[in-house]
């Protein structure tokens, strides 16, 4: 099997879907670039390359770059899902919902229950999130537990390229409103992607390491950190299990209360910071549905409750390492 | 162009029929029967009317807080929404929605909005679809003076002119958004120069006239569908009961309530110009009159007699398909 | 003591805060009415009424009428707040947060942050939160979690009228962003309240039943739906502690610490749907931290994951109900 | 009006600051020296600084992503801003903020931001504030030609006409947003007319002559000042460098940016014009060319000395008190 990329996958995830259905389109700020420019058509594919290429098969009307205008681009793409089409509309940082979160929160994903079941609207935002490039304080955010709490979205966290290509052809697919949010430290990681399309459901957590000690709950780029832990630890006869729920909306709760019905201890990483996140999310699912079996307290590992710092030196601070995860499961074991 | 007497007694049967319907609700409501906010559209009926004649069922319309009257105009179910209005399970939207959210996608009526300006950038991703899809629709977005003052509004103006979108960005100025003037919160007291000033047609017309409405709105579909990009048009109305339900009115003048019932009734000026260019019978009216009173009677009996919705519906409509 | 109803209390806050400081501005939509009409200037002192009476008082220069423009009124009420004014702005319903969200959590809330801690912004934002009066999905919802989780932000959630005063004075004087929001039902609540201005310092919760079995920790309105529960079972010689934060950031930790290390139980009542809300974080935090003192699994009593409906049938059975609070005490005493 | 010798050494010096500044860190940005994204001025000096020439430290100005030449125009410490773009915790911001959120509100720089469109509704704020404090200062906005699009941007001047405050909203339209024309994206590729539209004065300038854009600055400033409200100012403008450093600007026709910097280099014209007038020798650019020179390079290299900051700095700044 070929290996990919994260960026690879997406692009060919996304390509396939445009392929198979006429229906599906593009739009956002410099999807293509260099529009009513002199130089080159697709001169971006969006600013990290993802959507490069699509321009050239699949033409400025199904390839919309749009001015900078995501509350347009938002409600457009939903306006449009009702009427048939299914867009894949980006929201270049996750970071920029703060200009346009209504017609996602308010509009989009409350449609299908206000208008009594009548409504369909498939379509999928694709967002950059995380830290780790000092990028600072209003392009680094991860954001997903607001839109996990949002009833009517769907939110998917790929940690690597085979997941990324399955839950985006997915969520294409869906037919209910997606956020299919990429982390900008995964793009350049690589491992075998098939060249066929292919779907993974939601709601089906993967348990990249199996153990009996130790869970490890992790969403996106923190299921890496997790597995550097649990190979680490393997090496002291520290058994630790790592589960990717993949998706936060919908949540595959069995499989993680079934993973601490076994280990009884709980480590949560949540690239977010402290409050009303999915660490918590997590902690309260199992705190009250499988407290019996907890054998020590949940460990909660996630970012300061500060706005993400430029400086390197204080993003390291910030950031959920392998280090902090590492002690998290040491204290759960001693607990 | 002249209206056809068929056009003419549809026309007005529609008008009627939104009248009656917020008076009704207006009572109901008063008596305690109806739960919730309820914004009423008497007084604009020729704005919803006189677009909406012009329109197919594949055309599709935004609305706003205030949208009963665009739903009846675009032809939403009377009853259903009655009984959604009352919010029981056989309402349209299975009384989850209610006043501020009627819908229904069948007739292309894309959703009354809470939300000011939540509406126009919806009408232009219905737009995309028809210029994508070359179907030959028209999308149009009903917006206030008001929500003519939010960023969700211009920013889908621009992108309808860059996009070359089939859209029509229809502004229904009745004076007032909630207790503040128009005349206050929009910078020029001039949404058509505004509206031009991103590069589309705009025009102002009274829109208490059937006609003039109906002609601006004949111009800016045509506009529309010959792919000739967005159009705005700003309908100058008058609002007959207050803000919601509720709001005593104090930001009117002396008089100017009976004033405004009195000259700036749309039915009765479309009454008039009919029957004195005896195009229609004051008994052709009378007999619409009777007969729209009657069913919106009956909507409201069946309505109250009507069921809840139960804990079984809690929780469905939510997503196509979760888990 | 003069009873004042929770609107009195807090008409009455900003009548005193705006005589004692003419930096205190009031911004927002209709916070007067009847700008540019023919009628009564003040027509509306708000949608219900909470600043009637400051027009008259302060006139057009401090009593802003602006047009409906949600980011404009956030972001200026932020830039003036950095010139040294001290702005309280009104977001009418919380639910309009879609539109103008940047300004509130990206500017305001990450100034000073950014900037290196030489950023002040000294500004409050008023909104109404919370179901029960059939207002539908986009007029109904609490948000407060959407708020709690931003560093930057304080939020402030007043159960009663004497809370509403001492909390929102504070808030007026507090150097940070705060984020007050007021509950459609508590309105019309009355209790004794000093005419005196008075501050209730953030971070400290109250605790309106003291008891011995069972701790309930809620927020906003569902404190008083707790109350109801705790003084009904009360009868049965179940000794029912409530615990009412009052902001959820900061938190007052400690206190819901003790109160559950002393009952060994806990329920939390949310106005919110169940995922990364309030109810998590407090499961979190006491499962994390509190973990020992836990004899029963906590149970969390909150909103469906459903947009809130409209009709008063299905609102009920979203709603979490003194029903429904006491039915979680009983289960958690038999766990 | 002419400007006095003095004046023009120190505009000049302002404008050599930038360029200087910009180009070197784009060399160290390449060297790996500086985190994070860079979005470089070069190209643009003549609109800050023609603008920042007729403020005083008491007025504000609020900025964008771009925002190095506006924070150098206004007169935040040039060593400071090297120190945050490096990290360190000697930098303007302590380290926190970096290239896109350098601010120092005591020379009345509001801040750089990373949100397109999110400074117009902080200078309106900032306005207010002037106009409620009665303190005689105006605000100005800085955009480009992109966040001319934004919602925001737009509201922000409604509501600056309707409260009539002393803000100047300047868009720099350096014709591109990323990869995109302006000429695409504003649908009118008229962003003075659509400011127009929104009822404040609105004049379209050549952004790379700095004596055209201090005329009209100092206008729209005495405009502001005098309390007869808002004005735009349109300023055509050329960027030098990629939208962030790294971007190869495919979008660029041949020999395109060759043209703008030979052609169109807003120091290049001024150099010509006061010494072809008479007004400055060229020994007096050449002097201040080195000494900013000396001054930038000592400013590097102070930043490559400088200290991180640690974990004491982490969770301050963050409230003025949280517990
Ligand atoms: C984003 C947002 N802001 C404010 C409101 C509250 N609100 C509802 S209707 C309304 C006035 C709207 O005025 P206009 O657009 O003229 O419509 P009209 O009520 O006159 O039909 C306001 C302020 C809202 N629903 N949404
Ligand atoms: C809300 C938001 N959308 C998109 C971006 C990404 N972005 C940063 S700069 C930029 C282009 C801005 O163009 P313009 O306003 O012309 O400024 P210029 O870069 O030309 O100086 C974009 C799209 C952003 N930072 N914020
Ligand atoms: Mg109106
Ligand atoms: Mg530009």
């Amino acid at each position: 099997m070929p290996k990919q990329t994260v960026r690879e996958a997406i692009n060919q995830a996304l390509r396939q879907e445009m392929g198979r259905d006429e229906n599906v389109i593009v739009i956002g700020e410099d999807v293509s670039g260099g529009a009513g420019s002199d130089g080159q058509r697709d001169a971006y594919g969006g600013v990290y390359g993802v959507t490069k290429g699509l321009f050239g098969l699949y033409g400025e009307e199904r390839v919309i770059d749009t001015p900078i205008t995501e509350s347009a681009i938002m409600g457009a793409a939903a306006g449009a899902a009702l009427r048939g089409l299914r867009p894949v509309a980006e929201l270049m940082f996750v970071d920029f919902l703060g200009v346009c979160f209504d017609q996602i929160y308010n509009q989009a994903a409350k449609f299908r229950y206000m208008f009594g079941g009548k409504a369909t609207t498939p379509m999928v935002i694709r967002s950059m999130i995380g830290a780790g490039v000092s990028a600072a304080a209003q392009h680094s955010q991860t954001l997903y537990p607001m839109f996990t709490m949002v009833p009517g979205l769907k939110v998917v966290l790929p940690s690597n390229a085979y997941d990324a290509k399955g839950l985006l052809i997915q969520a294409i697919r869906d037919n209910d409103p997606v956020i299919f949010l990429e982390h900008k430290l995964v793009y350049d990681t690589a491992m075998d992607v098939p060249d066929e399309a292919y779907t993974i459901p939601f709601g089906e957590a993967a348990i990249p390491r199996e153990g009996d000690d130790v869970t490890i709950v992790a969403f996106s780029h923190m299921v890496n950190h997790a597995i550097t832990v649990a190979d680490k630890l393997k090496g002291e006869g520290i058994s630790v299990e790592v589960v990717d729920p993949r998706t936060t909306s919908p949540l595959d709760e069995d499989t993680i209360l079934e993973s601490v019905e076994n280990t009884g201890r709980l480590v949560v990483v949540d690239e977010s910071p402290p409050r009303c996140n999915m660490a918590t999310d997590i902690a309260a699912l199992v705190s009250s549905q499988a407290f019996d079996s907890l054998e020590a307290a949940i460990e909660l590992v996630t970012c300061a409750h500060t706005p993400v710092p430029f400086s390197p030196a204080l993003e390291q601070l910030y950031l959920p390492t392998p280090e902090k995860i590492e002690a998290a499961v040491r204290k759960t074991l001693k607990g | 162009m002249q209206l056809s007497r068929e056009q003419l007694l549809q026309a007005y049967q529609r008008m009627r029929t939104i009248r009656d319907f917020e008076e009704t609700v207006s009572e109901e409501f008063a008596g305690g029967n109806i739960p919730g906010f309820l914004h009423l559209y008497a007084g604009q009926e020729a704005c919803a009317v006189g677009m909406c004649e012009n329109l197919t069922p594949e055309d599709v319309i935004g609305s706003t807080h205030r949208g009963h009257g665009h739903c009846i105009a675009k032809g939403c179910d009377v009853e259903g929404m009655m009984h959604e209005i009352f919010g029981r399970r056989s309402g349209l939207c299975g009384g989850k929605g209610g006043s501020m959210h009627i819908a229904d996608l069948d007739v292309g009526m894309l959703g009354a909005n809470g939300i000011v300006g939540g509406n126009p950038p919806l009408a232009v991703g219905a737009a995309l679809a028809a210029k994508t899809k070359k179907d030959g629709s028209v999308a149009v977005s009903f917006s206030g003076d008001g929500s003519s003052n939010q960023g969700t509004t211009f920013e889908a103006m621009n992108l309808a002119v860059v996009l070359q979108l089939p859209v029509i960005f229809v502004i229904e100025n009745n004076g007032f958004g909630e207790g503040t003037a128009a005349s206050y919160a929009i910078g020029t007291n001039d949404p058509a120069a505004r509206a031009a000033g991103f590069g589309m047609p705009a025009v102002t017309i009274d829109g208490t006239d059937f006609f003039k409405v109906y002609e601006a709105s004949r111009e800016a579909v045509e506009h529309a569908r010959a792919g000739r990009g967005p159009m705005a048009i700003i309908m100058e109305a008058v609002r007959f009961y207050g803000h919601f339900e509720g709001d005593p009115q104090l930001y009117r003048g002396e008089g100017e309530l009976d004033d405004l019932r009195t000259n700036k009734d749309c039915l009765k000026i479309f009454r008039q110009r009919v029957t004195e260019a005896k195009l229609l019978e004051h008994a052709d009216l009378d007999a619409i009159d009777k007969n729209v009173a009657e069913r919106i009677a009956a909507c409201v009996e069946s309505a109250k007699a009507a069921a809840f919705p139960s804990e079984a519906d809690l929780e469905t409509d939510v997503y196509v398909k979760y888990l």
